[in-house]
């Protein structure tokens, strides 16, 4: 009794110091509500003024696939990848899978909404061909959504869909590291995480891949990333990757077998990532046109083939060709065509395909039993590596000489792509590693071992996954 | 009075089901198990990493019953719940002092009729 | 045996009484058939005078939306509530639930068809700025969908899309409610009042709020509700409410536990709901435009702040955050932007989310503990309350001097939300209570103990949900 | 320990086999592979050639909603129709089912980039109104889409949209074959089976119905199949069950009751195909427009009608009514107005889905009992049936006269509807038989009987679907 | 020292484990079981094909506890389970010879205390 | 012939099996069941109501041997299963009359090895 209201009151700390620090963090914005609210009569005027400067018409067609790109992008976190990763992990941990992914939907969205958006996209201070701190990281122009009203356009598109739109991929791309960590990580540290990680980590990345003209790796240096390849997938892969060395094996690992506890959740999962991976990549195309029915197309095609290769590889090694293998090398070959979807075509989607699901069987495989990290369920193997091999194979196969889309030299884009990668390797490499460290010293990384083998549903969310 | 515990292979449940109800018991109790044996588990993939399962699935059957009838009882499973093969199961009888039937509280063999 | 076949022979009475009662009901609409069929070629020439007199084009863009909308908010109620709601009933009723949404969806698509659209949107005798009848209820116009052709357009986009869309809206409300009495109503029951419910309040109330030029509640009175506030949620939760108190509590509550049997079921729910939601607000604009995108936008924005809020207040009441506090808090705040999500900005909806989330925690904590019902899945402590909280708090923050979109003067436009609500609720609750009444004192509303003991999947439809 | 060696060694050279085979049918195209990579930079010009032969413009909202359709009928097999057969195996088999699906999926994605698409859609040849090979069959004028370039425009969108939402019916078609032989079939025999039964029934099939001008039914006979009544599921329905024929019954079956085992999954799927069905049938209007409104309205009420009369029928005969039974139902009503979804009226609609419903009823129970074979899943009595039903009374609804879009003679229609199902029938059965046969004597058909009864996942797949 | 398994309905385990609690036992173990007995099963449907389920599910308790409380304990049980229907379930009572705790190594009655 | 039945934490199963393995015991059958005892179950929420889960997740294993091994076996568990915390679990030890191995229809100890 006495324990146990104890242990709650700790609990109840731990939770007002995670709040404070996340209000701490987000402290400094909310200056800007009174302000933001006395301009509210200027934001119409403001418009004008917004990234869309001819203030082009909005093509309804555009906007209707991109609403609904919005919601299959959406639709790819809750419920997609929290069934997949949720499947993956023992009974007693499933809740703390789908909480992690449903708070940081929620997290993400409330932060994106106070300088998120603006920090990732706004443009102001951006100059095409020139390199200035804006080409990093993007100014508070936009916090609270300044700017985002009805009658805002930017391309094609009312500017709100535009913004929805990427809230969608700033909430994926933390929620695919949580499987790096899984089944021992404290909510408390997956917030705060969260936050600082989206804040330092996500948004000046995406910023220097996707503002447009004066972007540091978009625009400067000419990386191709159609819909997040460097962005969404190297960068929580290498995340995860770090995640997992510091936070240590999960107790038992790897004597212990820890089968997936529900694999049906796991492979509808799959499916779901599959389907909602047409908003993702498909919509990047921010149109209704070619370009994105040629990025759904090559989307397929290469999911397809790496999900062929890599059950056929478990075939041939192992005799038995699993659901697991065949799911795990679908997503390998989906992370992989993504920054290459705009711009390759079906030969070049083949090829991605296949070489994503035979190297990502490796990471997923013997590069992790050979290194000895624990990365619980692949984040780091299928997205780090499959995001690293797409990034690099954009660079050749987006060549038209190579059925691809665009008038490269070949052998000049591999570099840039190279760069772009090692770069966001190693700015997302070390701010990773900086904000978990910090967060082990302060509010601690990971429950204690009496947790760990009750289990996080019981033990930090109070809840039983299934009572059946 | 005796209880027989019989493990059995969980396909043949339906079939002992049957010869025990056959040399005239009413009643038993049934659960689900794993079990640890000379049978071998099987092997399962997990992202290519393989482990073996060693626990099986097994179906254990708790029958009580007057002694006159275990002969027959044990026989019934026997004959039943084999195929021949390693990982049949065992049949362990121990002895019971009372049955109580709680609808009506007879107890003694009349509670097991 | 004799039992069985007596128990059985009961059900099969039963059936037939369900199914005279069903017919009884929808018997004088039949008698149109002939003369519907009869007229079939008038149709194309009827369209003309369809509700959209000067007949405008269709826009593909527009129509792409409203098709898509119509999937998403039919994927909400299957499977997308039925998952949410059948995780947290005990394994024995989870297909109950399921069952009786999926019914419901069948049930109020035939019976739209035959009445319901013309009830709920014939414009037949409505004049812009008078009362009569017709503000009230529509008439028998477009019985049979008389006048859907492949041709008829409304505003934007083909009728028939319309009709599918404003269907899908029919089937959710009432599958709501279910959530008030799970557990333990007849199925018949469940089937007869769904069909009187959606006869008698829904296609009236949507009649007054929807119809256009001259509807009660919409027009004369200015009560804003762009998704349905009004309409679906505070008509769902007073329904929610009443039958609750009529029906009685389960056997049990609140001394037994009755946790959820599978929160991976009700958090992959809560997912669906979210991700269908965009069609259901986003669609609501009737259009891909900035208002669609605005819509969207918000309803992001405030379901995150309600989620958030929800899980802190329990962190800190009870030291442990939990996945079905979060889920439940984002369901209260879908619920609550809904008849504000085309008129209020990013901060309107930060305040509407959070106020929603608090207040709804209440409701489904303290409130329902309090006054002692047992509204099971908290139809109306979400629903209700949060529909309320939406309808309310859009009066305020439509404003534009409050980042909002309409030019009102906030004490005005908040006494029209407040009659409004009354208005609904009043309605609602006397009808509800008579359709409830009548119902149990003919064929019964509640299963017999051993049914609800037993369970209702193997009593009432010979089932079990799960044989792994 | 010996044993498993050799059975393993004898999976791997069972896994050779099979991608030998598989090989060996993809290996003459392999050819074309240098031709077409060395033809890329003409691949721009021989767009203007293409199907589409005056280059009309893209129509952003068309391809908006076709690129929704592609991702909703995806959806409809993974994770669709997965959960929904899934659910109704054993516990045991029940990532057999999953992995199926799973795997058709990647693999008619791979054959169809290869020379599918070609030999379904290639004009090659075809000439109105005349019959030669290419009324029946397409060349290999597209292999490796060749032609499918980001430019490449068919009807009103984007080719690579058309050849991806034709590529989703290529996939769900020989995934709804597999309900008549889950449990007992070979993984490495369903996949040869997909292959060859893609290339030599759907593609021809497929052809004849939809290649447009010249093919044998759509054109020459005219046959309405608006959305695949003839090519998906009278087709897949007789390979369904000439399959189960074929194979025999379960081990067991039918004296040993084989319940779902897990009725959640199969109604989640269940509402996942009705929602994934507005792409797959208001998609193929292959506009948003009216005719696509039409088609979704419809499609919802005969849904609703197959559903209710199917749970009626159940209520009366067995005095309750069932979740799958309703659930079935409806997927009845769903298959039968697949073929009418673009020419009927809601009458029509009414009609169909009152008729599949009941008619399908019988199928999945009488006519299988009586006649004895184990269509495990139904496969044959819900889609074979159903299809039936439907492209037969699409033949008499889509007349005008009785509320349907077409001006037809219904008698005329009524037997070019029979020819074309006969001739279906007749073609889909000889070939299903001979290919099922064929792989029968080489690889064989079935699991020894010790894999049937420790189920395929471990068997086949060494996986176990729960671990709870 | 006996071994007090009774089989009982399972919505009943609640009260009965008040009953057993409140004649002084502390410690209990339950497990999840099928029943086969005078009580029928339930019938389901599947797709139109009537089947019947013929085990019922149970809840069988399990209390070794010493000699004196056995009485006690089994009128506690009855009382709580019984409903007067068919299928309330039985009692048997069993010799146990030991008992050890684990934690501390104890053994006989003060291991069960 | 006596049965060892030890209920012990769920997480020791692997330790115990390995433990009692090591002492030349052939097979064993596992099963999951609910304790109630010293040990307080945890607390649940749901939507902000707290509720007490009372009964905890254990293992059971049966193992029937023959007498001399018993003294070996508990302490092989013992050993094992013991955290020193509450709720470690016990053993209990009774009489079986016979065993019999289904496949070959041997009895006694032959049917155990
Ligand atoms: N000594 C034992 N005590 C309890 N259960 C046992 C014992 N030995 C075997 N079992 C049970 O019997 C099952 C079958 O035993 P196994 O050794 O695999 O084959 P067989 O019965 O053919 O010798 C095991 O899986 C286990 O559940
Ligand atoms: N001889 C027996 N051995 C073991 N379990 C029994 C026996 N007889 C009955 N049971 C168990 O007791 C339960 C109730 O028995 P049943 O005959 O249905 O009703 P009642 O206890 O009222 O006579 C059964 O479901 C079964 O689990
Ligand atoms: N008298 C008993 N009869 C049967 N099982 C018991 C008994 N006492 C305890 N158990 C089982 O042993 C488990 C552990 O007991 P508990 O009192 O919690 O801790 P400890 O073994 O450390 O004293 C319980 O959860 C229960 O399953």
């Amino acid at each position: 009794m006495g324990l146990t209201l104890r242990l709650r009151g700790t609990s109840v700390v731990r939770g007002v110091r995670i709040l404070a620090l996340l209000l701490a963090l987000a402290g400094p914005m909310f200056a800007a509500w009174g302000q933001d609210a006395a301009d509210a009569v200027d934001v119409a005027a403001a418009t004008e003024e917004a990234p869309t400067p001819e203030a082009p018409a909005i093509d309804s067609g555009d906007t209707a696939w991109l609403l609904t790109s919005t919601a299959l992008v959406l639709f790819m976190t809750i419920p997609g990848l929290s069934l997949f990763y949720g499947g993956l992990v023992r009974s007693k941990n499933v809740l703390s899978v789908l909480m992690q992914c449903f708070a940081i939907t929620a997290l993400v969205t409330l932060l994106w909404t106070i300088y998120g958006y603006s920090v990732a996209f706004d443009t102001t201070g951006m100059e095409d061909g020139t390199f200035n701190l804006n080409s990093l990281v993007g100014g508070f122009a936009h916090i609270f959504l300044k700017g985002v009203t009805p009658d805002a356009v930017t391309l094609t598109i009312p500017l709100s869909v535009f913004v929805c739109f990427q809230l969608t991929f700033a909430i994926i791309t933390p929620a695919l590291i949580i499987g790096a960590f899984a089944e021992r990580m404290k909510f408390s540290a997956v917030l705060v995480f969260t936050a600082l990680w989206f804040t330092f980590v996500y948004a000046p990345i995406c910023h220097m891949v996707w503002s447009g003209p004066g972007s540091l790796m978009g625009s400067l240096w000419g990386v191709l990333d159609f819909a997040g390849g460097t962005v969404v997938h190297i960068n929580a892969g290498i995340a995860a990757l770090v995640a997992a060395l510091l936070i240590g094996k999960r107790k038992g690992y790897p004597t212990t077998p820890m089968p997936p506890h529900n694999m049906t959740m796991t492979v509808t999962g799959a499916g779901m990532l599959w389907v909602g991976w047409f908003g993702f990549n498909a919509g990047s195309a921010v149109a209704a046109n070619g370009s994105a029915g040629m990025a759904m197309l090559v989307t397929q095609i290469a999911t397809a083939c790496a999900a062929l290769i890599w059950m056929f590889i478990e075939w041939f090694k192992h005799g038995k060709p699993s659901a697991l293998g065949t799911a795990t090398g679908a997503v390998a070959g989906l992370v992989a065509i993504t920054p290459a979807s705009g711009t390759v075509g079906p030969m070049g989607a083949i090829v991605i395909g296949l070489a994503s699901g035979a190297i990502c069987f490796l990471g997923a495989t013997s590069l992790k039993r050979g290194l000895g990290y624990d990365d619980s369920l692949d984040a780091f193997g299928v997205h780090g590596i499959g995001g690293l091999v797409g990034a690099l194979l954009t660079g050749i196969f987006a060549s038209t000489s190579l059925g691809g889309q665009v008038e490269i030299d070949i052998v000049t884009q591999f570099i840039q792509q190279l760069k772009g990668s090692v770069v966001t390797i190693v700015y997302c490499g070390v701010l990773s590693f900086i904000i978990l460290k910090l967060i082990d010293v302060t509010i601690g990384l990971r429950v204690d071992e009496a947790q760990e083998t009750q289990g996080l549903d019981i033990s930090l969310h109070e809840e039983a996954g299934y009572n059946i | 009075m005796r209880k027989v515990e019989a493990i059995i292979k969980p396909f043949k449940l339906e079939d002992v089901k049957e010869a025990i109800a056959a040399v005239g018991v009413q009643g038993l109790t049934v659960s689900e198990v794993k079990g640890f044996g000379r049978q071998k588990g099987h092997k399962e993939l997990y992202r290519g990493a393989e482990y073996v399962v060693e626990f099986l699935p097994k179906v254990k059957l708790e029958v009580v019953l007057s002694d006159d009838k275990v002969r027959s009882v044990v026989d019934a499973i026997v004959k039943a719940a084999g195929t021949g093969n390693i990982g049949d199961g065992k049949i362990f009888i121990s002895p019971v002092e009372e049955a109580i039937r709680i609808r009506t509280g007879e107890s003694g063999d009349i509670a097991l009729s």
